[in-house]
């Protein structure tokens, strides 16, 4: 019977909740830490979130002891979910034509003048991240980003 | 013919499958969408996002599927109690999960953190405030004219309120504490009306202070043809929002009006946050239901039951590695 | 043939000369496609006849098919569609790539904004001498399902919508763009010869998408500075003339 | 068979009893919430026909404003409007919304998958039942309340305003509830409905894929299974991966509907005079979404038609299919293909034009799988014994029909003719070829093969001939026109192109056409006239009428409770017409669960039948 055979594989299910709990804790960390550069943070909370998956999948849900029709199962929804974005960011990511989105364009002197009002001035860097090109969005608010 | 493993675990895993092309469809918009976005609030001011607590959610997630697992391999062993025992906690997990989601939802309806109605431009920040503020005024008018103090105008028409409370307030009917609440109210709608008019005429709130009325008419009628008055700044309303909360006499009946600092795609933001933070939700509802459909057999769940608990800790942990992309994406990047 | 002869085809010759490049294409496709189409269907009438009279006694062949014939009718087809899609990606790329537009709609910049909206077309011109800006400015003159543009040379304009999605579609010209709420797309066209053009709407936009339409202005430079300049003076008039004599 | 019966799995009550016992099964368990697949399957069958009468009958509203713009419909109008029967300029777009989105996902896609899914996949892999048939109710249930919500967008936005925005329900004309009348409640309905199919689909589909991973029986390779069961498995897997997307739209179409979201909304939008939208979300990302699902839908409409007319072809010629695993392996690179081709619909939707180059080529490959399927419909035919029947002639309808729609397809493909043609008749006139020229006469098709399965009688051939013949004709003059109107620049969605000066004098034409729909209309009376006679009353058969290779013939007509009297073993692929092996026990046909005859026999009728 199908079921008996995973039994037979003894997993630390310990130890995986043990990794799962430090990779959160890491991810936490990396947001309060916030590196000078957004994109790092990005890069390092969703290679922990991937590493998060692996383990669940292979351990939990005993993917690691599974026959080969898990690749068969999985490959085209992981082609598939990571294709569909990426088929849709030369569209809807990145624009071609110009916007008229009142919050890119008619109001953007507005709102920067606001953000300068509001905050102080330079406090945050959120002004800049309104109006900047697309690659500068995830700049940090640093100071006090996240105090909840 | 066909792979060894039986058709319900296959049927669930490629149920998984549609699945995950359910949340691919949520994460893949959100994705493209913030990317073709400039600019998105990551400032928790704005967002009412939580890190600790969406980080203390994955944790409780991460022990209940601990305990699904170890409910499935006690039922490997023919341990039926202890599987029954660690259902519980899984289910009790669960519940606390959704509590805590239930804590931040609440922080976000208590912000007016909502699709649809988060100012994006000082000018709908502005009028925001102007709405508000009316309906704290048709809600207070409306304790008078409950208790018959004083005349329903006609058409709900607001304007005559401040001369009919004002009567009231100098009158001898009613309670004396109401009539020293109207007082206090006269004020308050002077205030809003005071504001109103100058959105409506978009003009400054500072170079025509305090004008409301048939005076704020002939304050703009003075002057000459071609003059006009500063339009109403953001910061002024703000301020004025700021001084209305701080005096004591009417702070109670505006201190519901929400913080309107304009939030730069605050609603796309937050139609993506509710969208896939709920239906992950549904989905949690949806896995304790298979859970106490077990734990409802009592006793009765015996060997009949593994593949049961397999695949509903199969279908758990699926939720779990949902919201184990949720939290980065929504709530650090 | 018969078709055309009932003025079954398509509306007229196409008047642009993109549109031009658009109807060679499809005489291309529909001459390698009528080949496809009576080959096949001869063929398969061919068998079934062959297949419908064979004799009593005479039994079906055996064959679970041939590699070589697979092969075959894989390649040829290939080697068509590979040299359909390859040799008209320039016609696109010059409808749809803003930087293979002609080198004159590049220069001159965008001459009028057409904006869409519930069932009519709206244009707004610049000021003479003035750039197009995407934001109205006071002195833009205003018209209503009716586009004067000058003949002979490429025009650009911007497309936008006020509501739902529209889709402008002049048939004689052969140019078809979707206006799609929140951008800004530029089109082009060049009209040779003067005239008067159907405008369309191409996409469903609520009960009267049907009649959504305007007509294409084609005339010589100096007629169109004319013709704005007319726009300009109906817009000045203030009415106050008027109500004077009146009263 | 599988190995295994899982405790949570339903259908062990179905052995218990034997066949005996059948009586004891109430007539409701029995035929109405049955969880037998062939019940189920024909249940499936009897309301799509059902629901192809109530499109069609839409369809010819449609064909009527179009031919006699603006006057009073006979009948059908009084019926709609209740009144003198005048079709509004609202009342004509709520028709083809409606008409496209019964026929699409009321008939063909439940057609295909849920009656010929249902009654042929345990029946063509030897498995007693599917994998989950208390799912498998379910989904045939779940096409109730879908109908009711589409029935109910039918009056919800006032007498003659359903749901405005065609069945690809573009926003923002779908997202705001004021853009048009109809916008409102019907369109939420509909989109209910159109969500509710999708569960049926859904589950349907994870049903089927696990029956035929897991339920095979002995011998029955993947390689040996026929070609509708490697379709309806394709079709499933595509199914599966496509639909969540349109759910998970449809759901944000929802909210953004009635809970203020924005995923489809940009700000600044004013429709009706109505306040500016808030928001920040694109609309062309519904149109990548519906068409990521609605794309390898089309596909999803025609692949089981194509397995079914493969498996039918066959027999009806004695001929091995032509080219079995060159027909796997294109219905698979139709499959694959069809995920990333969706951009096709949308060239002129002011998306990236670099998406659009790369849309356009993998357009262009998707015509090779068919061309090869194509060309082996033509072998699979060459040097058969055809015979000469209303199924074979459906066949045949279906390829020839096919060819056409498929050419068209060419056309659109081309990028820069697409510019001219999106949106025009052209488009109408190449979907409905490849959807009622080549699936539905694949459909009358399959029906007729397999009725005697269903029922035990055949259905009256020479009726069926006749109904061939008018479809025929009436489609191919209904819809070979719509060419022309196409290239003549006529757009579609319009409810009076007359208005256009330049499109005047299509109005004979379009009156013609509206005959030949008439036409064919009435033959589809023949069809279910025939189909009712013949439940009744037609010729009693036994097993295997046509003489045919697959499993399902080897049980009784109709199956009983658990299909067949013998276990079934498969030793064989279904497509032996004609073989040495069939010869040596004198037939032209040799079942699949026919144990392998010996070597000796077979070399000894070899010798006798050498040419
Ligand atoms: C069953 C349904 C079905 C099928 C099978 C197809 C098959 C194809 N379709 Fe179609 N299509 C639809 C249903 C279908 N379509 C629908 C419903 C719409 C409209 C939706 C709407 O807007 O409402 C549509 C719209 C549509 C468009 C969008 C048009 C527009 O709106 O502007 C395009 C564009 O490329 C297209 C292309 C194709 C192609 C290239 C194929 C190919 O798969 C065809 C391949 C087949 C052949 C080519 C024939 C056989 C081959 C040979 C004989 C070999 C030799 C051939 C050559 C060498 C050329 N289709
Ligand atoms: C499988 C799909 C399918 C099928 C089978 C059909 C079948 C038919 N279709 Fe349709 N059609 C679509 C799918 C389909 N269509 C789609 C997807 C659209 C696009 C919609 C959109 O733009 O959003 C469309 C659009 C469409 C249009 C274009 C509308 C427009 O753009 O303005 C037209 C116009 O002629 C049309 C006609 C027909 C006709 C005459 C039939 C005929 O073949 C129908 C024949 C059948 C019958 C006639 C049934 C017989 C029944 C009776 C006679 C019963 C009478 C009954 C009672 C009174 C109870 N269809
Ligand atoms: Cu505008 Cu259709
Ligand atoms: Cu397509």
């Amino acid at each position: 019977m199908a079921h008996d055979d995973h039994s037979a594989h003894h997993v630390n299910y310990l130890a995986v909740f043990a990794a799962l709990c430090i990779f959160t804790g890491l991810s936490v960390l990396f947001d309060v830490l916030s590196f000078e550069n957004r994109m790092i943070t990005i890069v390092l909370v969703l290679a922990i979130a991937v590493a998060k998956a692996m383990s669940v999948m292979m351990f939990f849900m005993h993917l690691k002891f599974e026959g080969n029709w898990k690749f068969v199962l999985l490959a085209p929804t992981t082609i598939l979910a990571i294709g569909l974005p990426i088929a849709l960011l030369p569209d809807i990511g990145v624009k071609y034509y110009t916007t008229l989105a009142p919050q890119d364009g008619v109001w953007g002197a507005e709102m920067e003048e606001l953000d300068a009002a509001h905050h102080g001035g330079g406090e945050h860097s959120k002004s800049e991240d309104a109006h900047a090109a697309p690659a500068d969005d995830h700049k940090a608010p640093e100071a006090d980003a996240h105090k909840a | 013919m066909g792979i060894p493993i039986p058709n319900s675990k296959l049927g669930l895993w490629l149920f998984l499958g549609t699945e995950i092309m359910f949340f691919t469809a949520f994460i893949g918009s959100y994705i493209v969408l913030r990317i073709g976005s400039r600019g998105w609030p990551t400032d928790p001011h704005d967002t009412h996002i939580n890190v600790f607590l969406g980080g203390l959610n994955t944790f409780v997630l991460i022990v209940s599927s601990y305990f699904v697992v170890v409910a499935h391999e006690a039922m490997a062993q023919k341990q039926f109690d202890k599987a029954r025992k660690y259902l519980i906690y899984t289910l009790g997990l669960a519940c606390l999960f959704l509590c805590i989601k239930g804590a931040e939802y609440n922080g976000k309806f208590a912000n007016d953190i909502l699709p649809g109605r988060i100012p994006e431009t000082p000018g709908q920040a502005i009028s925001k405030v102007d709405r508000q503020l009316e309906e704290v005024v048709r809600e207070r008018f409306a304790v008078y004219t409950d208790a018959k103090l004083v005349e329903v105008p006609e058409a709900n028409d607001l304007s005559t309120v401040n001369a009919q409370l004002d009567i009231f307030s100098k009158s001898d009917k009613g309670e004396p504490a109401q009539r020293e609440n109207a007082a206090a109210d006269v004020v308050l709608f002077g205030k809003w009306q005071n504001l109103h008019q100058h959105i409506v005429a978009n003009v400054s709130l500072v170079e025509v202070p305090e004008a409301t009325g048939p005076q704020y008419l002939a304050a703009r009628a003075a002057l000459a043809e071609g003059d006009s008055l500063p339009p109403l700044a953001y910061s002024e309303v703000e301020t004025f929002l700021a001084g209305l909360k701080a005096d004591k006499t009417y702070a109670a009946s505006v201190s519901g009006i929400f913080d309107m600092h304009p939030v730069l795609y605050g609603n796309l933001f937050a139609s993506i946050y509710f969208l896939m933070t709920g239906f992950h939700a549904i989905h949690v509802l949806v896995g304790m239901g298979l859970f106490i459909w077990a734990l409802m057999q009592g006793s009765k769940m015996d060997d009949r039951w593994t593949n049961w608990v397999e695949n509903s800790g199969l279908y758990w942990h699926f939720v779990d590695l949902v919201w184990i992309f949720l939290f980065p994406l929504l709530y650090i990047i | 043939m018969i078709a055309s002869s009932n003025g079954w085809w398509f509306p007229g010759d196409a008047m642009s000369p993109l549109g031009k490049r658009i109807d060679e294409l499809f005489y291309l496709i529909l001459g390698i496609v009528t080949v496809v189409f009576v080959g096949t269907q001869f063929a398969l009438g061919y068998v079934i006849w062959k297949g419908a009279t064979k004799k009593d006694g005479e039994s079906a062949e055996f064959s679970h098919g041939s590699h070589s014939l697979e092969l075959i009718w894989t390649i040829v087809p290939a080697f068509v569609l590979v040299f359909i899609a390859l040799y008209q990606m320039d016609v696109w790329a010059e409808f749809r790539v803003q930087s293979y537009y002609p080198e004159q709609t590049q220069e001159d910049g965008p001459k009028f904004e057409v904006t869409a909206r519930q069932f009519e077309w709206r244009i707004r011109y610049p000021e003479a001498g003035q750039p197009l800006k995407n934001q109205p400015e006071p002195q833009d003159l205003y018209a209503v399902n009716e586009i004067h543009v000058p003949t002979g040379r490429p025009v650009k304009f911007n497309l936008r919508t006020d509501d739902v999605q529209h889709a402008f579609f002049a048939p004689e010209l052969r140019v078809k763009q979707d206006a799609v709420a929140g951008l800004i797309i530029p089109v082009w066209f060049e009209i040779p010869v003067a005239g008067e053009y159907q405008l369309l709407c191409a996409e469903l936009c609520g009960w009267g998408h049907y009649k959504m339409r305007a007509i294409i202005v084609a005339e010589p430079q100096d007629k169109v500075n004319e013709y704005l300049a007319r726009l300009k003076e109906d817009q000045d008039f203030d009415g106050v003339v008027k109500d004077a004599e009146e009263e | 068979m599988a190995t295994v019966t899982p405790a949570i799995e339903s259908h062990s009550d179905g052995h218990a009893h034997g066949h005996e016992h059948h009586h004891e099964i109430g007539f409701i368990k029995k035929y109405v919430f049955s969880t037998d697949h062939k019940v189920i399957g024909i249940q499936f069958l009897v309301t799509t026909m059902l629901m192809l009468m109530v499109g069609g009958a839409l369809a010819l509203a449609v064909r009527w404003q179009l031919a006699f713009p603006w006057e009073n419909m006979p009948i059908l109008g009084k019926i709609f409007t209740g009144e003198g029967g005048q079709i509004s300029p609202e009342f004509y777009t709520m028709l083809f919304t409606m008409h496209a989105s019964v026929m699409i996902f009321l008939v063909i896609i439940p057609v295909l998958a849920g009656a010929f899914g249902n009654f042929l996949i345990p029946l063509q892999i030897g498995a007693d039942d599917m994998a989950f048939p208390i799912w498998n109710m379910l989904s045939y249930w779940c096409m109730w309340p879908a109908m009711a919500c589409f029935a109910i967008s039918f009056v919800a936005g006032g007498a003659t305003a359903g749901p405005a925005a065609g069945w690809t329900s573009y926003p923002l004309l779908s997202a705001l509830v004021n853009a048009a009348p109809g916008s409102g409640a019907a369109q939420t309905w509909w989109l209910f409905g159109l969500t509710l199919v999708g569960f049926s689909s859904m589950m349907g589909s994870v049903n089927y894929m696990t029956t035929i991973i897991n339920m095979r029986a002995p011998g029955m390779t993947m390689f040996r299974m026929p070609l509708t069961i490697w379709s309806m498995f394709i079709t499933a897997i595509l199914q599966a991966f496509a639909l969540p997307v349109l759910t998970a739209a449809g759901f944000m179409l929802v909210a953004d509907r009635m809970m203020g979201t924005c995923f489809f909304i940009p700000a600044g939008i004013i429709v009706n005079n109505a306040e500016p939208t808030v928001g920040g979300g694109q609309p062309l990302l519904w149109q990548h979404l519906f068409w990521f699902y609605s794309h390898p839908a089309v596909y999803i409409m025609l692949l089981p038609a194509m397995g079914m007319v493969s498996d039918i072809l066959s027999c009806m010629c004695r001929k091995p299919i032509f080219g079995y695993k060159p027909m796997v392996y294109s219905m698979s690179a139709i499959a694959g293909l069809g995920f990333i081709v969706w951009g096709h619909h949308m060239f002129t939707s002011g998306m990236n034009p670099a998406l659009g180059m790369t849309f356009m080529t993998s357009t262009m490959m998707i015509a090779l799988p068919s061309a090869i399927k194509t060309f082996n419909w033509i072998g699979t035919i060459w040097g058969g014994r055809v015979r000469f029947n209303a199924i074979f002639l459906n066949c045949a309808g279906f390829v020839s029909m096919f060819i056409v729609g498929g050419l068209s397809g060419i056309f659109m493909a081309a990028v820069p003719v697409d510019i001219y043609f999106h949106d025009t008749y052209f488009i109408v006139a190449h979907f409905h070829y490849v959807l009622f020229g080549s699936t539905l006469f694949g459909v009358f098709a399959a029906i007729q093969f397999w009725f005697p399965k269903m029922f035990g009688r055949l259905m009256n051939d020479t009726v069926a001939k006749w109904h061939f013949a008018l479809t025929f004709i009436g489609f191919n003059g209904t819809f070979f026109p719509m060419h022309l109107l196409g290239i003549a620049g006529m757009p579609r969605r319009y409810a009076d192109p007359y208005l256009h000066p330049y499109l005047e004098h299509l109005l004979p034409m379009n009156q013609f056409m509206t005959i030949s729909a008439v036409l064919m209309g009435v033959a589809q009376f023949l069809l279910l006239g025939n189909f009712a006679y013949s439940v009744f009353m037609g010729k009693k058969t036994g097993r295997n009428p046509w003489d045919a290779n697959g499993l399902e013939w080897s049980a009784p007509s109709p199956p009983g409770h658990g299909n067949f009297d013998v276990p079934p073993v498969c030793y064989r692929g279904p497509y032996e017409y004609s073989s040495p092996e069939a010869k040596a026990i004198g037939q032209d046909f040799i079942l699949q669960t026919e144990p392998p005859v010996d070597a000796s026999k077979i070399a000894a009728s070899d010798t006798k039948n050498v040419h």
